[in-house]
């Protein structure tokens, strides 16, 4: 017990490093994913036709291809062709391209769920098309988008595991550190799947809370769950 | 029809001539009508006429294929005329109400005030409330639409559109989603609007209103005016038999 | 639970090829059963040219893998080759997933206590690694203090770096990376992500060729001893290959292999 | 020319690998569908106990990278039975997976009508009998759309598995890669195969909820 | 009440002082019926009453609180009775008719002769056919529920019943769900069942039905019997005045 007690002494401050890492990347990478998946999400449905063929082909490629491939893609291969970024900027384009594929598929289901009315009404009252985006459509599929959006920063926060393979020392990189250095795996993973669970379960409970705030009476709506 | 009173004054809506097709069907053949400044002019006719189509024309939702309108002095059928412009002197009211979901009742007479017309907020918010009064919803300024009756709702809708200080109103069946009991109330509104003065294009089925209300009554079918006139000769000494359809 | 910083982690594996399971091994009759099943599963991590790496065809080949097949040869067993991440061999073979590990391995005080070691088959030497036009002067590797650096996760270069470099403070413990694979490092080192790393001089030697990368410095100071077999605990297999790899360094066996994958 | 030989040596290397993928995710989500299933009848229709059970599988499973449960399931399992790494893969990928396939059947499985239940057991069907030939056949159906996106979803997590030294479509990319230290060649193939493995995937399964759509 | 008659045979279903409450609301206040065979007796009274929980018991769809079921020589709320052995020799046939959605009309009524019957699949079949033809739908044999107007769904669910050979069949108000053109065609088949000398307790509001094909109305409320007799004596000269309420 003695010597368990030590072990967690020696393993929790790596991983507790390692969280911070974990939360640095999924937070950045969300935030990317937000700031891609907004606009791809609105040429989706409002571009011209060119466009929304274009961001077809992005979007149906990052959720076709498999993250890992597409981080070793980015990170390995990318200097092959002289693109060389830090193993960070790496992870955060690719978890943060990746993310804006689902997101802009989410926010793509959100506009058209707002019924077609609401555009009618707008433009009835003087509204040119882009201010009717901006101020009924958007403000609406936003609040609509949000349950879809909460799942995926928690995908995001799961997916980001796979970041230890680029040398990346997050939560999981400790771990794989931690397990060459103690003669311990399993209990180094339990360990690790407890932090996992209670990171999940914080972002849970924050995000139910936003969406709550955010709940207009009469407005809801929930795509089916996918992941990151 | 109105000739003697088109005489005296302009008219502050004129349709010349519309035609309007979707795809092969067409819809609109040839169909022109005036409206006076303070007019009520109440639009009947069987379903799938070409009703909502003309009225949707007044302020460009639809562009017809071929005829001019004029809104007052202003041709808006000519190229380069600013459609948005056009469309914040002409209210319309739907009759799925439309109401933006995610604003309150005030809110949404707002938004068109301070988005469109550039107003400031605290203006916008004491015109807003006044215009709420004017359908008797004060007291409901912060409930959200999925909070409102339909009845209310649809009177929302009123003073959303009345909030751009339209000079003409356009309704398209705005008491069809209504139960019975709830489309006393907005009839009362229109009403009372229509007594204040305001120039108004009304589809409705609703007879009693028609005749209450109505300047004239215009009756379409298959694309065409078929017959216009007073409500009391219109109801009660039809010239063409078909005006009973509706009734 | 032990807690031994410098335990080898324990992580199992499996086979690559075939689906066929091998019984857990009782490593003292690992003699009897490897015979009786006419047949020795050699675990490896295949990506460690010129001892262990894939050809084309999807053969295992390199000099660690002629020398287990030759020893397969001398006990009259065949040899399959199971490949998995270098840090799971030593829980597999303690698991008698695999009867042995031959993969570059060196036998340290650590590894020692999970595991049995034969003699060593071959010395061994380390290399720092830099990029084709590094300007850097490693004369020590105590020079190799300070600069950003990487190794294998789980090999005795890494833990040379933290025990050496991070825990004498010459280096900052972000510093250094730990790569699931030699090769990536590689990558990292030739993209100029990472100044250095520290790795076997054969592998460095053809990494640093097909990377364009420079050997800074070959050394044996970063490591005692050479590249052996490891076995399970207690195994009666340890003394017959002990005495194979004795006669095979004998009658030059060992100098044929060496030669045929280009060693020297 | 170089250039297509190349593309072409890597591609025909790296496609083999692509059984070995398709059979993860075949076993993957084989196990995950008996599991999810199971999970999910307990859940909708257990006593406290089986339900509490299938609630906790999910609910934690889920909160949890899939790479750590394959760690964790990898090294137990083989501390347990003695497995390749196809089998210990593919079993803890489908492990991860039921949990997920859980949730999918538990919502199918409540949208299947009460009536059914009570009528089932008005001809005399005790409860299991029912939710056998009457209450999952149904929800099955139902559960294709939601189930088809999660086969994706398996599809693109198989190569997590690469991590404990399977095989698959990565794995051999990485070989190649070390052999010809070429990795933008290696993962661009891979990258390509995958894209066509879930585009055919999709279609398939599109069909299939076609086929198989319940008529209501 | 059929007094003489019951003498002469044993009742095929006696439910003796049954109580049933579903949490706070007493629902079944002592209620003792017997069922002689081939007698078809209608249930009528007040939404709410207990009609439906009455039936259920039955079948042990619910089970009594207090009380005592006899099926045949058997008493069912005896402990260790089966369940679905008892539930095999009652038919029951639902308002909203439960078909199972993802079988065809031919597999609805062959499942429980295959899967609780344990008959073999070529016997089953041919069975079921018979069925199906009983019921007037041998040509929509193929068809799923989806592809049925609701008098052949219930019409099916009547032929499911019935493959299981029961010894009594409850009917809980299995018209209600229809429109009236379509209710016709289940009262038919329901008639016929009645003169094959088939034992039916039918809860309906159906009085056309009740009148001619009735032995007995029971009027039930308030989760008591408050009158028995045979049609025309409930109708024509009720002795509580209520009896009219369901009419
Ligand atoms: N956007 C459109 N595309 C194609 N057809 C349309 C469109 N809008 C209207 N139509 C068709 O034009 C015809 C006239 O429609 P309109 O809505 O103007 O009729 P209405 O007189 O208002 O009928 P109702 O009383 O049912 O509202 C109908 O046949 C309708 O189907
Ligand atoms: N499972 C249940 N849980 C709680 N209350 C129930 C349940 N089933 C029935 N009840 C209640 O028991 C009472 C009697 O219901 P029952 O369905 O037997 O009435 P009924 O006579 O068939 O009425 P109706 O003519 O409307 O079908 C009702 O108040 C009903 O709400
Ligand atoms: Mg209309
Ligand atoms: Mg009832």
């Amino acid at each position: 017990m003695n010597d368990f007690l030590m072990f967690l002494q020696d393993v929790i401050p790596s991983l507790l490093k390692g969280t911070v890492i974990t939360l640095e990347i999924a937070g950045v990478s969300l935030l990317l994913g937000v700031v891609v998946g907004l606009p791809v999400g609105l040429g989706r449905v409002y571009g011209p036709t060119w466009l929304k063929r274009v961001l077809g082909i992005y979007t149906t490629f990052f959720q076709g291809t498999p993250l890992l491939i597409q981080l070793f893609f980015v990170y390995y291969g990318l200097p092959a062709a002289g693109i060389t970024f830090d193993r960070f900027t790496a992870a955060f384009l690719t978890l943060g391209l990746n993310s804006g594929a689902y997101q802009a598929e989410y926010l793509r289901g959100a506009l058209q769920s707002v019924s077609e009315g609401q555009m009618t009404a707008a433009r009835a009252i003087g509204m040119s098309k882009w201010q009717a985006i901006r101020a009924i459509i958007l403000p609406q599929a936003l609040r609509l988008v949000l349950p879809a959006w909460s799942n995926e920063a928690i995908s995001m926060l799961k997916y980001t595991a796979v970041v230890y393979l680029i040398a990346v020392p997050d939560l999981m990189g400790q771990a794989k550190i931690l397990s060459s250095k103690y003669f311990a795996p399993i209990q180094i993973y339990l360990i690790v799947a407890v932090f996992y669970l209670v990171l999940v379960g914080i972002t849970y409970f924050v995000l139910r809370a936003v969406e709550k705030r955010a709940g207009i009476p009469g407005l809801t709506y929930s795509p089916e769950h996918g992941g990151a | 029809m109105t000739n003697s009173e088109a005489a005296k004054t302009q008219p502050i809506v004129r349709l010349e001539d519309i035609y309007k097709a979707f795809g092969v069907t067409e819809v609109l053949k040839g169909v022109s009508l005036s409206l006076m400044p303070q007019e009520v002019v109440v639009l009947v006719g069987p379903s799938g006429t070409g009703k909502s189509t003309l009225l949707r024309c007044v302020n460009l939702l639809s562009r017809p294929d071929k005829g001019r309108i004029w809104l007052e002095e202003l041709e808006i059928t000519a190229p380069g005329v600013n459609e948005d412009k056009v469309r914040q002197r002409v209210g319309m009211v739907f009759q799925e109400f439309n109401l933006f979901t995610h604003l309150t009742a005030l809110e949404n007479v707002m938004i068109g005030m301070t988005k469109v017309l550039k107003m400031d907020k605290r203006a916008a918010h004491a015109k807003a409330l006044e215009e709420l009064e004017r359908v008797g919803l004060a007291n409901r300024a912060d409930h959200y639409p999925a909070q409102l009756s339909g009845g209310q709702k649809q009177r929302v809708a009123i003073a959303r559109a009345l909030g751009m200080d339209p000079h003409v109103m356009l309704f398209d069946e705005p008491t069809s989603a209504l139960d019975p009991e709830l489309t006393g109330e907005v009839l009362a509104v229109m009403q009372k609007l229509a007594f204040e003065g305001m120039t108004m294009m009304v589809v409705s089925h609703e007879m009693g209103f028609a005749r209450e209300v109505a300047d004239r009554v215009v009756f379409m079918e298959g694309g065409y005016i078929v017959e216009a006139g007073p409500p009391e000769q219109m109801f009660d000494h039809p010239q063409v038999d078909r005006t009973r359809v509706s009734q | 639970t032990a807690v031994q910083p410098g335990a080898v982690p324990a992580a199992p594996a499996a086979t690559t090829s075939g689906d066929e399971a091998v019984a857990p091994a009782a490593s003292d009759g690992q003699m009897a059963k490897v015979k009786a099943a006419g047949k020795l599963v050699a675990g490896t991590s295949a990506d460690y040219p010129p001892y262990e790496s894939v050809d084309a065809d999807g053969k295992f080949v390199g000099y660690d893998m002629d020398l287990i097949r030759a020893i397969g040869e001398k006990l009259g067993v065949e040899v399959e080759i199971q490949d998995m991440p270098f840090d799971s061999l030593i829980a597999a073979v303690q698991q008698g997933k695999i009867d042995v590990i031959i993969a570059a391995m060196q036998a340290t005080p650590e590894r020692d206590e999970q595991v049995d070691f034969t003699i060593e088959y071959r010395p061994t030497k380390d290399a720092f690694l830099g990029k084709g036009d590094s300007t850097l002067t490693i004369a020590k590797p105590e020079d190799a203090g300070g600069k950003t650096i990487g190794a294998q996760t789980g090999t005795v270069q890494e833990k040379w770096i933290q025990d050496n470099l991070v825990a004498t403070g010459l280096t900052s413990a972000d510093q250094v990376s730990s790569y699931e694979r030699a090769d990536q490092a590689a990558l990292d080192v030739a993209s100029g992500r990472i100044e250095l790393m520290l790795i076997d001089a054969e592998p460095a030697i053809s990494l640093a060729e097909n990377n364009g990368l420079k050997v800074l410095l070959l050394t044996s100071d970063t490591t005692k001893g050479g590249k052996s077999i490891a076995l399970p605990n207690g195994s009666d297999l340890k003394a017959e290959i002990d005495k194979i790899i004795a006669e095979f360094q004998a009658d030059g066996t060992i100098q044929k292999i060496q030669e045929a994958n280009g060693l020297p | 020319m170089e250039f297509v030989q190349k593309f072409i040596t890597t591609f025909q290397f790296i496609v083999e690998g692509l059984w070995v993928t398709i059979g993860v995710t075949v076993v993957a989500l084989a196990v995950g569908f008996v599991l999810g299933i199971l999970a999910g009848v307990a859940r909708v229709y257990g006593n406290k106990f089986l339900a509490g059970i299938g609630t906790t599988y999910s609910v934690v499973v889920r909160a949890v990278p899939v790479i750590v449960i394959i760690f964790i399931l990898f090294f137990v399992i083989s501390s347990l039975v003695d497995l390749t790494a196809f089998w210990a893969g593919s079993l803890a990928l489908g492990f991860a997976s039921g949990a997920y396939q859980t949730e999918i059947f538990r919502g199918a499985l409540r949208s299947v009508s009460g009536g059914q239940m009570t009528a089932a057991s008005a001809i005399g069907m005790s409860r299991w009998q029912a939710i056998r030939h009457i209450i999952l056949p149904q929800a099955l159906r139902l559960a294709l759309p939601a189930w088809g996106n999660e086969a994706t979803l398996v599809l693109k997590d198989s190569t997590l598995v690469f991590a404990v030294g399977v095989p698959e479509v990565l794995r051999r990319a990485e070989y190649v890669k070390a052999r010809t230290f070429d990795p933008f060649f290696a993962y661009s193939v891979a990258l390509l195969l995958y894209l066509a493995l879930t585009l055919v995937t999709t279609q398939v399964l599109r069909q299939a909820e076609n086929r198989y759509r319940l008529r209501l």
